[in-house]
């Protein structure tokens, strides 16, 4: 493993950036959050045509077969601009299902469309208040999936989903297509995730794994999303840190910078110091993918992440004084996002007690 | 509130002022009012305070002669206790009652003028604004730059106000401004009152990041102020104002910082499982639920403090200046724990619901709290020079002509 | 009940602050704090001069008949002192089991002496990490206590210990004479506190409550305790912030008073923000004695006064800079005493659900 | 670390440490050190420096004509990291070996005597301290008034120091004093060199908060300083200083802030009991040790990170810098909170006890962790102004002369 960016690296972080801030529009992003259904199809656009669906996706079906680093330095810039669309992370999700369960037939039949973006895959894991519920009211039988997951990350585009379901020999992760399954949107603070109640009614499915290998390959997805979504909360974090340092030089009272006060000069450095630990953990996270450290280590980074940009929404708004609260503003669109990423899959307690959990030994 | 129970004048009031908001809570309680747009329940709100007028229960502690009822503050804030209870729509006459109709019984010249303004706001047939914050003031109100420029008789105004809540809906603002560049900052400020119908005045509402929309740039284009709208000596604007802003400090209090009572945060972790049992049985939740509850406690024993001292006719402390800087910083760190353990569910969104009422809506509109009627770092910066007499922050622009200010 | 002070108790607090500042010597603390076994006994002299030992028992036992509003203000001063001896709050204690529990002659064969002083008591409910076990291990049988009960505050000085012990039928709580039970003194960051572990060997011991009446009895007794403690600690806590807000007045760093840098002015402007809550909560607790509420009020009033005194003693050191660390400087006299009576009768997290269980009517 | 692990030339170097550092465990590791008196833990740490001096692992990352070793910074560290992990007494000799020595070998202008002085502080036969603070001094290094006057061909120098770390053991110290009051306060000062047991030399001890006195306050009456002494340019003094400070502050790296290890707080949560069930299945347990596990493993991940770059002969970003604020204050909680779960265990206390080994010693000495080596607010400042661009506070004695400063 290495934690130092080789050139390839740093270049796919530079020109995720570049690309991201020439083509995401704030005003776009704004006109997204109150209707419920729409995404940012430019962002879309130009994850597929900058090759970032097929980034994770094995050469053999037409992906790049690169990383979690990779994929994790996208994130970050994904994160940085507020990104309109969620699939990246599902998708990855949905992806690592398919590369570590599914036969033959069924990989080729997903993972090339998936990589040219032809078809967007999502991960149905939750139910109610439990991250991966140890009996999944879902039920698989006969090749059909039957119940309702709600509040899907993406359910209302996904053409696929990777769902968490009770068989009869305990639980699986099974593949389905979404085509014929009821999808009731939720109306949310942060509508661009096209959260959606996806309700299976006999909808035919493939297992990709059961049992005790469904378990592990669950857990294995859950910290791996974890790490994307960190990534993506540190860009989010970092761009906040930015905003607020260069409005705290330019804003004047009291005649001088009120960068020059130290209420304001301390917190934006102690959101510096929350920014920089999360880093640490996200990059170091994504160098140990396939260690015996990478729970542990996407835990760290989840914590941190989730805790940095909290943080960095409420002291950057409060930084802006009035004009931070105003809708045309958009501070909020972090605000809401930071809130959205904190929790889905997994909130801090759950990442807290998964820590625990893995420190002591006493892992799920 | 168990102390003001004890107190038979009071308790007997309490009794007065609950039966009359039951007799007409059917027509103006929250449920009457649930789902109404802005208008219908701004509608609903002036046909309440005409029916509050003709109960007997307007201007409680204002003079009878302007149609008050002459009694205590502390009746007041009872009657009020009750009215917030049920969820009356009186929110938008709240700032025009609180501040600016006062301030125009002190200050006004016309008396006639005056008593007939004080009536229709009483009866909510006239609706007053307070226009001091500005696109480069901030919290600095010393800093403001719209201007006043004696025009014969009387004054021609132009600049732009920022923050001015419900003024689209306002017929009177109360209003400082610059009549005096060449004086240093806080010198230079009068006080006047201004027709919001009057030619040259623009309003335009500004959308917050929770949605709403009842906060409003306002544009004064040379704007005529006769001299009888002068509220304050020429120059002498800015002690009025201050008065104003303390005025404003000390009405706004609430516990549970204007969000949800800590009681809907206990049902929700009663509700919500974790780990497969209720997420009240979790160390975290409880520390969260104890440590807000005796924050909120003492708070509430602060405030009950004050109104005793009040009722035996003596000064409140300074710690009531507390209450808002404590308690809506806590309520947006709660309203984010209590999304966090509702998880699904707690990603819905009503843009109708009450911030009262609704952890998302609380949460969403915590830091224009956190920042409207004094920002967090204001509030310690004059906890620590009024109270503990620590030194001001150094002001460059102290003592500098206004027009010398570097932009 | 009043939550405003009448001129007699105003009196109390100012004379009680009088005395102690006029009394009470720095250097004379500090050669308290090393060795073991020794306390202040001038300031506990003062205290029986003063009546304050007299203050809440009964007058018919020879006492003032005051009540906790009173011995609070008491408390408060000798909080902002940090007296070098325990023996308040827990003869306090003591004379609650009394005057609730005993029969006539016992009470009358204490209390007296308690009142004048010639006799010390102390409380002893918890073990290990229990504050008041569901089951003792300290057992009483026949008149007589067994067992070991650890870190007694004021163990070391006391002349009788009202126990909670296992008797026959369930959990007693019986008066015991300490002189031949045998006292091994925990060395303590804070030794005027003179805890000891008390080991019962048979020895003899009047039963004051047993069952369901004895644990109400504790439960009672560790309320009122703690809201004497709460005043206590509220009076550490403001003495801190004046020595925090008259050291930023005159101290300066870069050409000005260090009052005038934010993080410090802001920093003294919370403190004060603790404290006022703290007292507020606590002349509210005090003033709800005999109430319903008084459970939850004296909850609410330890919770706010540790977290109060703890970040007051870490905040004024670090305000201080270097000397405040020094010994001489005896900052550290307030940082020792809010950790010994933070941790004393139950520590934060155990109030903290003692009110959750209060407040959702799961009260044991 | 497993990214140092990884490579094969440090890998064996670990080894070839490690192998050495456990054949001498037994004469001076933890366990041969348990209850020894300083003075006595002080002349076994003299032997262990003579010892580890001819093993070859003295001044591993110095030039060998210096006695050194001449390899990496990163050799130094992962040495280091081994002999930390056994407890060895070397910290006696960590602030002469990390600054005044390097500085001395970089300032010194009499080679020989340097190269002998540099030889017997690797051996431990001599140690050095840095007396920069003064009583009016704190965190403001500039604003010293230690003054030396130019007398005959060298200086004579009065004033006095404070928190000098170790000045009691002393045979040589760095200092910078001001040689010209006349000029703006961090132009005045020169950096010297100054033999401890010169006359006029005096060193009084301070008792610090937990017990120990490892710090002292230095009087300087009429001491005689040679030019020779002269370590910067007359008036260069500030520059140099700085650089002692950030090495200082650089090599000061510990993600445990120099308290007990989070396996400690684990194990005390595990063996507590807490509500009849082990105290690590409360959630606010459960809560602080995920927290402070993510927030060491980032600080740890930042510190790898830093000693790649150096490996790779990048130069490590300033994130490092974030270390001692983050983890010292962290350690304080944390201690508190490990004193908390022990209940009445929590309130014994060991004099002799190692705050990395015992959470009530970590807890009374974390405030001098917290302000030694730079304040907490210092470091938030440094962070703020050179690497965020911040503007710095506003300091009304900038440019001023220093004798025209208002005391």
């Amino acid at each position: 493993m290495s934690i130092l960016h080789d050139e390839g690296q740093v270049a796919i972080a530079t020109q995720s950036r570049r690309v991201l801030d020439a083509r995401v529009s704030k005003d776009r992003l704004l006109g997204l959050i109150e209707p419920v259904g729409r995404y940012d199809t430019v962002f879309w656009d130009t994850a597929i045509e900058q090759g970032w669906t097929a980034l994770a996706i094995p050469e053999a079906h037409g992906g790049l077969g690169l990383g979690l680093i990779e994929l994790g330095l996208v994130a970050q810039a994904t994160g940085a601009a507020t990104a309109g669309a969620p699939f990246l992370t599902q998708g990855y999700g949905a992806v690592r299902a398919l590369v570590d369960g599914a036969d033959a037939d069924l990989a080729a039949a997903w993972l090339p469309r998936l990589a040219t973006g032809e078809a967007i895959a999502t991960v149905a894991l939750a139910e109610g208040n439990a991250v991966l519920p140890p009996q999944p009211v879902v039920s698989y039988a006969d090749g059909r999936l039957t119940g309702v997951k709600p509040a899907v990350t993406g359910g209302l585009a996904a053409d696929c989903a990777v769902v968490w379901a009770m068989g009869a020999q305990g639980p699986v992760l099974a593949l389905a297509e979404l085509g014929e399954v009821g999808r009731t949107p939720v109306h949310s603070f942060d509508n661009s995730r096209l959260y959606a109640d996806l309700a299976f009614a006999a909808t035919p499915a493939r297992v990709l794994a059961q049992g005790a290998a469904a378990r592990n390959l669950a857990h294995d997805m859950l910290a791996r999303m974890a790490v994307v979504t960190a990534h993506e909360q540190v860009g989010g974090a970092e761009a906040l840190l930015f905003i607020a340092r260069d409005y705290a030089l330019t804003r004047k009272a009291f005649g001088q910078p009120i960068g020059a006060f130290q209420s304001v000069k301390h917190r934006i450095a102690e959101l510096y110091g929350l920014v920089e630990i999360a880093r640490a953990n996200a990059i170091h996270a994504a160098a140990c993918e396939g260690t015996a450290d990478f729970a542990l280590a996407a835990a760290d980074a989840r914590i941190s992440a989730t805790d940095a940009y909290d943080t960095a929404a409420r002291d950057c708004v409060q930084i802006h004084g009035g004009i931070g609260v105003t809708w045309d503003a958009g501070l909020h669109l972090h605000m809401r996002r930071a809130r959205s990423l904190a929790i889905e899959q997994g909130n801090l307690l759950f990442w807290e007690d998964y820590l625990v959990d893995h420190l002591v030994g006493e892992a799920a | 509130m168990t102390t003001i129970a004890s107190d038979i004048a009071i308790d007997s009031w309490r009794d007065r002022s609950r039966q009359w908001l039951h007799s007409v809570a059917s027509d103006f309680a929250r449920p009457a009012r649930a789902g109404l747009a802005v208008e219908a329940d701004l509608a609903l709100g002036r046909r309440y305070l005409a029916a509050r007028y003709d109960a007997g229960f307007a201007g409680i502690n204002w003079p009878q002669d302007y149609g008050g009822q002459g009694l205590s503050h502390l009746h007041k804030l009872v009657f009020e206790e009750e009215e917030m209870a049920l969820g009356m729509p009186s929110g938008y006459f709240g700032i025009s009652l609180g501040m600016p109709v006062p301030i125009l019984m002190r200050h006004g010249q016309d008396r006639a003028f005056v008593k007939e303004r004080v009536t229709r706001a009483l009866r909510g047939e006239e609706i007053w604004c307070q226009l001091f914050s500005e696109p480069a003031g901030g919290s600095d109100l010393a800093g403001l730059r719209t201007r006043a420029e004696v025009d014969g008789n009387g004054w021609r105004m132009n600049g732009q106000k920022l923050w001015t809540s419900w003024a689209q809906y306002c017929d009177y603002g109360v209003i400082v401004v610059r009549t005096d560049p060449t004086v240093p900052k806080h010198k230079g400020l009068t006080y006047f009152w201004v027709d919001m119908k009057a030619p040259g005045v623009t309003v335009r509402p500004i959308k917050l990041a929770g949605g709403d929309s009842h906060v409003n740039e306002v544009f004064f284009d040379d704007v005529r102020l006769e001299d009888s709208q002068r509220m304050s000596p020429v120059g002498g604007g800015f002690g009025v104002a201050m008065t104003t802003l303390m005025i404003e400090r000390y009405i706004a209090t609430d516990s549970g910082g204007f969000g949800p009572h800590l009681d809907l945060f206990v049902q929700t972790a009663r509700d919500t499982d974790y780990n497969g049992r209720p997420a009240i049985l979790d160390g975290r939740v409880r520390s969260a639920i104890a440590r807000n509850h005796a924050m909120r406690a003492g708070l509430d024993a602060i405030t009950t403090r004050a109104m005793r001292m009040m009722q035996a006719g003596m000064e409140p402390g300074p710690e009531g200046s507390l209450n808002k800087l404590v308690a809506v910083r806590s309520r947006q760190r709660l309203s984010e724990l209590a999304l966090d353990l509702m998880g699904p569910a707690g990603l819905a969104f009503d843009a109708h619901a009450h911030a009262k009422e609704d952890w998302a809506a609380s949460w969403i509109n915590a830091p224009t709290g956190r920042i409207a009627g004094g920002a967090d770092e204001m509030l310690l910066n004059t906890i620590a020079e009024r109270i503990l007499g620590l030194p001001q922050d150094h002001r460059p622009d102290k003592g500098v002509p206004f027009n010398q200010i570097p932009g």
